[in-house]
């Protein structure tokens, strides 16, 4: 007879924040087995496009999730803009990387608290969320919502801020960046967070680049892609390298992302300093009629919008595939093989979105 | 860093015994200014979320607050700039209180 | 600054060959995706290698033609293949893992493999208590 | 002590090596199954009470030797001996197994030409003895013996009839060993003269040797062998002891033994040796495991509660030679790495009869350690051990058949629901669990007194107790588990077990309760005199200590009739599933479209306490030691 | 005043939400809100909670596991719809899989609104919702009484 | 003398039954307002304001005043036997008996926590039973080498005996006092160590073996984790014999640093704390035995 043990985990699971399902198959505490299952976030808001026009389109899209939602917006306007060939103010494409790189603190963030949370470290939680807050503050302060920006707009962007408030948002990032060194400190030095993390889940360089891994999973399998490479915004008018590392194991996952967030402060300075006067939006005539994979660079990796136009005010098909849904087939093959306590923590290194891969 | 927190304040704000100032150009909630609209139902086709009713006849201007996403598209479209994006968000209501 | 993006047009039977050469070169399988067209059906075999982006376009004439599934050079194509199974009702054979219609349980069937008529809007919210609760002492 | 008295202890005695016998011959000759079902009842009933009769009735007395002669006895010992010899000899030639021929040749050489050269000279004085060890022992054969005996009655019906109709069906030479191995276990316990002791010895070693073989299949074949050999080694060195012992002191009684103190260490060690291969410590471990083909009743009453007990009997007979001396620091180290290895094992078996067995084996490496102390507070917990050893072990063998021949698996992992299955023998097996190892009972006291002899003798031994005990714990907590949690209500059935079954169970469970109920008295009437000669109650487990066991006990007691019997207004609802249920309390919607059922296996932990590596380090260790132990004695041969 | 005021532990799921209400809702147990100065755990667990904290619309897939989660809970118990998803369905209202506001499935006694909503306005949710549980409670005492 | 004796013998009686019933009255109260006191620390030492310090009483009279609902109606039962044992190790503790059968009471009372997570009989409560039977494993070694070191320092197994000896046991027993600190973290469920429930949610099992437990039932649960405490501290304590003062102010410097290390570690998986756990009681607990015995 197996001793092999069968649980279901998720979708309600106080792990998870959202709703995906896991078949777990065990021995004693070592998964042998795990199917995922998923769909209790699927909406199909695709479809929308054929319900509304391809300018409201971009209130679906900034929603389709509240925590990479600013990017989403900006895909999306990127994409219909190239198909419609309107050239962007440069201010407005500085906005967008300085609201893009906001976003990214404020996700990497959010996820290291979750991460921490999984491993059982619930201080280190509550102080990276801490910290989020005052991101969140600065956010709400320039976009006027805490996690849905609602900034992004085909042409430019809806909203424009002043020089004044740009300075005090260097002194806080400043400020930010201090606090969170402590808390990086902790991810990185830490013997028991160590412990937990090294070694764990290793996703090779090949694997990665062959399940068409994404994002900080595929940058921490040191395989150096980052779709801001692709000078979409205001990426080519800044120095930047992207973070990499080489192990492909969790620690690797959470120091990319630790190194993520001080680039992104660097990059908002940057951007600060560098930022032109001028309009930031232009005015949209016509219907977009073509089609475009817009990629950009995601917290989570690149995502994919793919747009497609008739010369109507519907878009004919609206993809998008997001990096969860690009970073799942790596984590069903990793699974296999972990402890049962390093479940959630492995999940949560793929940093899940489900809204966002299921849409 | 656990025991500098431990000795220094929280950082929890006290709400709701302290209530923070809202941040300027935050969405909060759209009020109508009705005496200047014209009832055009601009706002009404613009709403993604249907959440306005517009009757020109009867000159009623309606919003469900519990549809309201807060986009800002109808006061960006409002051609008599009568609509306004309050800072203060729109309060939670029991069952009762939404059916009576 | 338009990225260069190459689209090439494919049929089923060169599918999977081609894939496989992509395979072989290490190209990263970026996606596959889907879009109903009122007299074709498009799918599109994404792949990128150092940025270079390269569209497998493959064209099918209606939802009733066998697609050979790709799942078993990319195995991550699995996903994308139940999925375009589950919302269009294509029909994709040889899955390595075939959810058979489970992957997303969607109210309505293959959604996307037709236009249906728009939803009419619905003006007042009012709470409707339909589910008695269950177990409760008598 | 009068005569008259002498003569009835005597005569009581007598009739408990003899009847057993007598009454294997008539079952033999019985053809007929019923009839000589009926005679089991009967002839177990009156073992029964006869070994009741005499515990009770001369409780009392210290220790009365018995000078019982009989030429005619002697005659059938010494050709006795050479029959078993033959048949084994004959047996392993049959079935081509070198290595138990070899033993049995040296054995039977060795004997052979002691007794020839020496025969006339082999006088005892007193061949029998009575005291209180031997009358605890006594009544453990008497009680849980016959009760065994009862039970295979049902057991084995349904065992030849139902469940192995495949298994040519032995019944009247199945009673015959059995009943002839109680002859010879009462004979073990009685007999002061070396040599009837060996030869009582020899008879369990063949009964254990046949009826492991019982089944005849290749399995039971080769694991019988395993078992004769291992024995034989041990029976090889008990030979040695006695003819050393002769050849030194001129004796061959064992009281004179136990008087001559420190004079006699080889003959002690070897002795120790036999006994602990008997009683399966660690490099001779393998044997007793072998032993869980036999059919049920036969693990409980040969391989775990009595003949095994034989080995530890004769340790704690020599404990107090062993104590304080290097052979004894050996003996008790081959008794904590047994006791701490195989508890470690037990972890990651899910072979009921198999944790079972290790366990078995782990309370005689406690035993055997204890003996290997050899403080007085040593040996009163080894008794203690032995006592509530036999009782709960012998009910959870007993259990564990009959739960065998319902599920058809004796797998602990199919045990789920049992409490809703089979709710009697659930908590019957629960009842014989927590006597293993749960506070108020039993094993748990007698562990105690382990423990607070071993902090007194050699604090350093304390480790072995306190990580094994830990083990202990995990294993049994676990299979309680399995048996109380309901992962699908099922059927209540427990028909078709038979009552000569339910009899023993009962009988049993009455009696793991009781003993832990009456144990101060049983300590302070039974075993106290024996360990310190006289009666001080207040010892070890104070008198306060033990009013508070009977307090948890009663604790305990009450937790049965608290279970809640009807609806008391609380609402039912489904188990957790992370929101998944479908209908059923424990089907989910799983991927795929699939129902399915969640299933909780427990803990084995394979990895880190698999059978294979563990087992192998403590054969090394253990050999090392008893390597040790052979050579500590060996300045005593010259 | 009874002790369910003091200690309402609470369940959150969420059901197709796009996360910016959930995130809120996680929000509320950090430091800044820290929703634990009134006694509110997050449970994790529908057997241990008294308030349950619904984001995002319902959709096919969700019914069932609301349902269950709901049938799970002990009397009394307050449903609480959080975000615009939840209280009407919101953008995604039209969606083919989505059903629409969560009482199409178990009825909601408190409806939040925001998109994405306030930590502030889920704080304020929650003590309308202690009010309601209070009231339950009130109701179950006498229907127990009367019984 | 004589006479003398047994006054004395009586007034021991008494002082250990007055004991026993003070336990029972303000073990709880003693227990909750360290949990109080624990949850407010932590939540500051996260930087947060955190909870009411009377919030875990109020937890427990609102646990009270829920529905009951079970899923077998025998379950709640195990929950009863195991308040009713924890009660029980604390009275004996508290009125001075042996400290093994404190131990072994203790054990018993786990033991009933465990067999009421298998009978909650879903997934997450068996797999939290199991793992609370690993906890056991690992930290019953330590607690036994506990009473053999107080046994070995102070020549009784009497906690009665041992708060009233002049010497002080930690100065013979540093090793195992260390030991003793190491794994009362996990008897006081706090992280690295708390696998099998822990007290925030958001962890693989859910809630653990109190995954089914809720309404009254749980209530009791939370209520033997309070009377728990006092005697948990009170091993503590031990250490310092009759040295009243200071044992206190120890018994509360470890708890602090209990809340500490549940603050700046993330929790373990099983292995390490089996194996730490027990290399610890090898390492500090053993070899302060081995020491002490070769001192003689
Ligand atoms: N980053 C991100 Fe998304 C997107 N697109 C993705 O999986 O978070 Ni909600
Ligand atoms: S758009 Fe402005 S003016 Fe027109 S109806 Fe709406 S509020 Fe009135
Ligand atoms: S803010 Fe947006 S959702 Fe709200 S009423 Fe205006 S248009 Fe509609
Ligand atoms: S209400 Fe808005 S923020 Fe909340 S879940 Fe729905 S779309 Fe997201």
């Amino acid at each position: 007879m197996s001793n092999r043990t069968i649980i279901p985990f998720g979708p309600q699971h106080p792990v998870l924040p959202e709703p995906i399902h896991l078949d777990l198959v065990m021995e004693d505490e070592l998964v042998v087995e795990a199917i995922p299952r998923i769909g209790w976030v699927h909406r199909g808001l695709e479809k929308l496009v054929e319900k509304k026009d391809f300018l409201e389109m971009t209130y679906v899209a900034e929603r389709i999730c509240g925590i990479c939602s600013f990017i989403h917006g900006l895909t999306y306007c990127h994409g219909i803009e190239q198909i419609m060939n309107i050239e962007v103010p440069i201010r407005a494409h500085f906005l967008r990387t300085l609201w893009s790189e906001l976003s990214r603190i404020h996700s990497h963030l959010l996820w290291l608290g979750l991460v921490a949370d999984a491993f059982g470290f619930e201080s280190l939680f509550m102080h990276s969320w801490r910290i989020r807050e005052k991101v969140l503050d600065i956010i709400e302060a320039t976009t006027g919502g805490r996690v849905i920006f609602g900034s992004a707009k085909v042409g430019g962007t809806r909203r424009d801020i002043d020089n004044e408030m740009l300075k005090r948002i260097i002194a806080q990032v400043t400020e930010i960046e201090k606090e969170m060194k402590e808390i990086s400190q902790t991810f990185l030095n830490d013997y028991s967070v160590q412990q937990r993390l090294k070694g764990v889940g290793i996703l090779s360089k090949a694997d990665a680049n062959m399940l068409g891994a994404v994002g900080p999973m595929l940058r921490a399998s040191g395989i150096n892609q980052d779709m801001r490479k692709l000078n979409y915004a205001a990426y080519g008018h800044i120095d930047w390298e992207p973070v990499m590392a080489q192990d492909g194991d969790c620690f690797a996952r959470v120091e990319v992302r630790v190194g993520e967030l001080f680039q992104a402060t660097d990059m908002i300075r940057q951007v600060i300093e560098k930022m032109p006067e001028g309009p930031v939006d232009v005015k949209v005539t016509g219907s977009p009629n073509g089609e475009f994979f817009a990629r950009t660079e995601q917290p989570r990796g690149e995502v994919i919008y793919y747009l497609k136009g008739n010369g109507s005010k519907n878009l004919e098909r609206m993809r998008v595939r997001t990096p969860t849904f690009a970073n799942i087939p790596a984590i069903t093959k990793i699974l296999p093989g972990i402890q049962l306590a390093d479940v959630p923590m492995m999940l949560l290194t793929i940093d899940p979105c489900i809204s966002c891969t299921e849409r | 860093m656990v025991l500098k927190s431990l000795f220094s304040k929280p950082a929890t704000y006290m709400y709701p015994l302290l209530t923070r100032e809202p941040m300027v150009g935050s969405r909060g909630s759209i009020v109508n200014h009705v005496d200047q609209c014209s009832y055009c139902t601009l706002c009404q086709k613009k709403c993604p979320t249907d959440a306005i009713v517009v009757d020109r006849e009867k000159k009623t201007w309606a919003i469900d607050s519990m549809r309201c996403i807060t986009c800002n598209a109808c006061v960006d479209v409002c051609p008599k700039s009568c609509l306004e994006m309050l800072t203060t968000y729109s309060s939670s209501k029991t069952a009762a209180e939404l059916s009576r | 600054m338009i990225e260069e993006q190459k689209l090439i047009e494919i049929i089923p039977s060169e599918l999977v060959a081609k894939v496989r050469d992509m395979f072989v070169e290490q190209y990263r399988l970026v996606q596959i995706g889907c879009t109903k067209l009122p007299d074709r059906i498009e799918i599109n075999y994404s792949f990128d290698k150092n940025y270079q982006f390269i569209n497998y376009r493959l064209i099918l004439a209606n939802d009733k033609v066998e697609v050979p599934s790709v799942s078993s050079v990319y195995w991550n194509a699995l996903f994308y293949e139940n999925e375009i199974h589950d919302l269009f009702g294509l029909n994709i054979v040889g899955i390595v893992l075939d959810f058979k219609g489970t992957f997303y349980e969607t109210k309505e069937k293959y959604a996307f493999a037709t236009c249906p008529p728009p939803i009419e809007p619905v003006i007042k919210t009012t709470p409707v208590v339909n589910i008695k609760e269950k177990g409760k002492p008598q | 002590m009068t005569l008259a008295f002498l003569i009835m202890i005597q005569n009581l005695v007598l009739f408990l090596i003899g009847f057993p016998a007598l009454a294997a011959l008539i079952l033999a000759g019985v053809p007929n199954n019923n009839f000589r079902n009926r005679l089991v009842w009967v002839f177990g009933l009156i073992i029964l009470v006869v070994s009741v009769v005499l515990v009770v009735g001369f409780g009392s007395i210290s220790s009365e030797m018995l000078s019982f002669h009989s030429k005619a006895l002697e005659k059938v010992m010494f050709y006795g001996e050479w029959v078993m010899s033959l048949l084994i000899l004959v047996l392993s030639i049959k079935h081509k197994k070198l290595a138990p021929l070899f033993l049995v040749v040296i054995q039977t050489s060795l004997l052979t030409w002691f007794e020839l050269g020496y025969g006339h000279q082999l006088e005892a004085a007193n061949n029998l003895f009575v005291d209180k060890l031997s009358l605890v022992m006594a009544l453990i054969i008497g009680v849980i013996g016959s009760l065994i005996c009862i039970y295979a009655v049902g057991y084995m019906k349904e065992f030849h009839e139902k469940q192995h109709p495949e298994i040519k069906d032995r019944r009247a030479l199945f009673f015959f060993i059995l009943f002839f191995f109680l002859s010879a276990m009462f004979g073990i316990v009685f007999s002061n003269n070396l040599m009837w002791l060996f030869f009582f010895w020899e008879v369990t070693t063949l009964s254990s040797f046949l009826l492991i073989g019982y089944k005849q299949n290749e399995e039971s074949i080769n694991n019988a062998f395993r078992a004769v050999f291992m024995n034989l080694f041990g029976g090889v060195f008990f030979a040695m002891a006695i003819i050393y012992l002769f050849l030194t002191t001129n004796t061959i009684e064992l009281n004179q033994m136990l008087g001559l103190g420190g004079l006699v260490m080889l003959p002690v060690v070897f002795l120790s040796i036999a006994g602990m291969t008997k009683a399966a410590q660690m490099p001779f471990s393998s044997w007793l495991l072998g032993a869980m083909v036999a059919p049920t009743p036969v693990s409980a009453l040969l391989h775990s509660s009595t003949m095994v007990k034989a080995g530890v009997y004769l340790l704690i007979r020599v404990a107090p030679l062993l104590g304080g001396t290097l052979a004894g620091l050996l003996v008790a180290c081959v008794g904590g790495v047994t006791f701490i290895i195989t508890s470690f094992i037990a972890i990651s078996q899910s072979d009921a009869k198999k944790v079972l067995a290790y366990s078995t084996i782990a309370n005689l490496g406690l035993i055997v350690m204890c003996s290997g102390i050899g403080t007085p507070a040593a040996i009163w917990a080894a008794i203690l051990l032995v006592i509530f050893h036999a009782i709960a072990k012998g009910l959870l063998f007993l259990s564990v058949g009959v739960v065998e021949h319902k599920l058809h698996s004796r797998d602990i992992e199919s045990m789920d629901n049992l409490i809703i299955k089979m709710p009697r023998l659930a908590w019957m097996l629960l009842v014989g669990m927590a006597g293993m190892f749960l506070a108020p009972f039993g094993m748990l006291i007698s562990k105690w007194a382990v423990l607070k002899a071993l902090v007194d003798a050699n604090p350093g031994l304390t480790v072995v107790l306190i990580y094994g005990s830990a083990a202990t714990l995990f294993f049994w907590v676990k299979w309680m588990g399995k048996i109380l949690a309901v992962v699908q209500p099922e059927k209540t059935d427990e028909t078709g077990i038979s009552r000569s079954e339910w009899t023993a169970l009962y009988a049993l469970v009455t009696a793991t309760i009781a003993v832990c109920l009456t144990f101060p008295l049983i300590s302070r009437l039974m075993i106290e005199p024996f360990v310190f000669g006289s009666s001080t109650a207040t010892t070890i487990l104070t008198r306060g200590n033990s009013l508070i066991m009977i307090i948890m006990m009663g604790f305990v007691i009450l937790f049965r009739f608290s279970l809640p019997k009807k609806d008391e207004g609380e609402r039912i609802v489904e188990t957790y599933l992370s929101g998944l249920n479908v209908d059923q309390r424990n089907a989910y919607s799983a991927p795929l479209g699939a129902t399915k059922s969640f299933i909780s296996k427990n803990y084995y932990l394979s990895k880190y306490f698999g059978e294979k590596n563990l087992s192998s380090i403590g054969v090394a260790t253990s050999w090392l030691i008893v390597m040790l132990l052979i050579g500590s004695s060996l300045p005593w041969l010259v | 005043m009874t002790y369910l005021a003091k200690s309402p532990w609470i369940i959150h799921y969420d059901a197709t939400s796009c996360n910016g209400c959930d995130i809120e809702v996680l929000a509320c147990l950090t430091p800044m809100y820290d929703v634990e100065r009134f006694g509110i755990i997050n449970t994790g667990n529908p057997k241990h909670a008294d308030i349950f904290l619904i984001t995002g619309s319902v959709n096919e897939q969700n019914v069932k596991v609301v349902e269950n989660i709901y049938n799970q809970m002990p009397n009394p118990k307050v449903v609480v719809a959080i975000g615009i998803c939840a209280t009407s369905g919101g953008i995604f209202r039209e969606c083919y899989n989505v059903l629409g506001g969560v009482d199409k499935v178990i009825p909601v006694d408190v409806y939040v609104p925001g998109c994405a909503v306030r930590p502030e306005a889920i704080i304020d949710g929650v003590v309308k919702a202690i009010g309601v549980l209070e009231e339950k409670h009130t109701q179950m005492k006498k229907g127990a009484a009367k019984s | 003398m004589a006479d003398c004796y047994v006054i004395n013998r009586e007034l021991i009686a008494m002082v250990s039954i007055i004991m026993g019933l003070l336990y029972l009255v303000l073990g709880p109260l003693f227990g909750g307002l360290v949990t109080g006191l624990d949850r407010r620390i932590s939540a500051r030492m996260q930087g947060r304001f955190g909870p009411p310090i009377l919030q875990p009483f109020y937890d427990v009279l609102k646990l009270f005043e829920k529905e009951q609902i079970v899923v077998r109606r025998s379950q709640n039962v195990y929950v009863y036997f195991y308040l009713l044992f924890i009660v029980f190790t604390g009275v004996l503790f508290f009125m001075g008996e042996d400290l093994l059968l404190v131990i072994f009471s203790l054990t018993l009372a786990a033991i009933f926590f465990v067999l009421a997570g298998y009978k909650g009989g879903s997934p997450f409560s068996i797999i939290g039973a199991e793992r609370e039977l690993l906890q056991m494993m690992a930290y019953e070694p330590m607690v036994l080498m506990m009473a053999v070191g107080m046994y070995m320092a102070t020549k009784s197994f009497y906690v009665g005996d041992i708060v009233t000896s002049p010497a002080m046991p930690i100065m013979l027993l540093p090793g195992i006092f260390i030991g003793l600190t190491y794994v009362l973290t996990i008897k006081l469920r706090k992280s690295p160590f708390d696998l099998s429930t822990s007290h925030h949610g958001h962890q693989e099992l859910v809630k653990g073996i109190t995954t089914e437990y809720s309404g009254p039932a749980l209530a009791l649960i939370e209520i033997a984790h309070f009377y728990e405490v006092p005697f948990l501290v009170g091993f503590v304590f031990l250490f310092f014999g009759s040295h009243w003062l200071l044992g206190l102010l120890v018994c509360a410097a470890v708890y602090f640093l209990e809340i500490l290390i549940d603050n700046t570690f993330a929790r373990t998986k099983w292995q390490f704390m089996v194996a730490a756990s027990w290399v610890v009681a090898a390492i500090f607990g053993f070899g302060n035995i081995i020491i002490l015995s070769l001192l003689g």
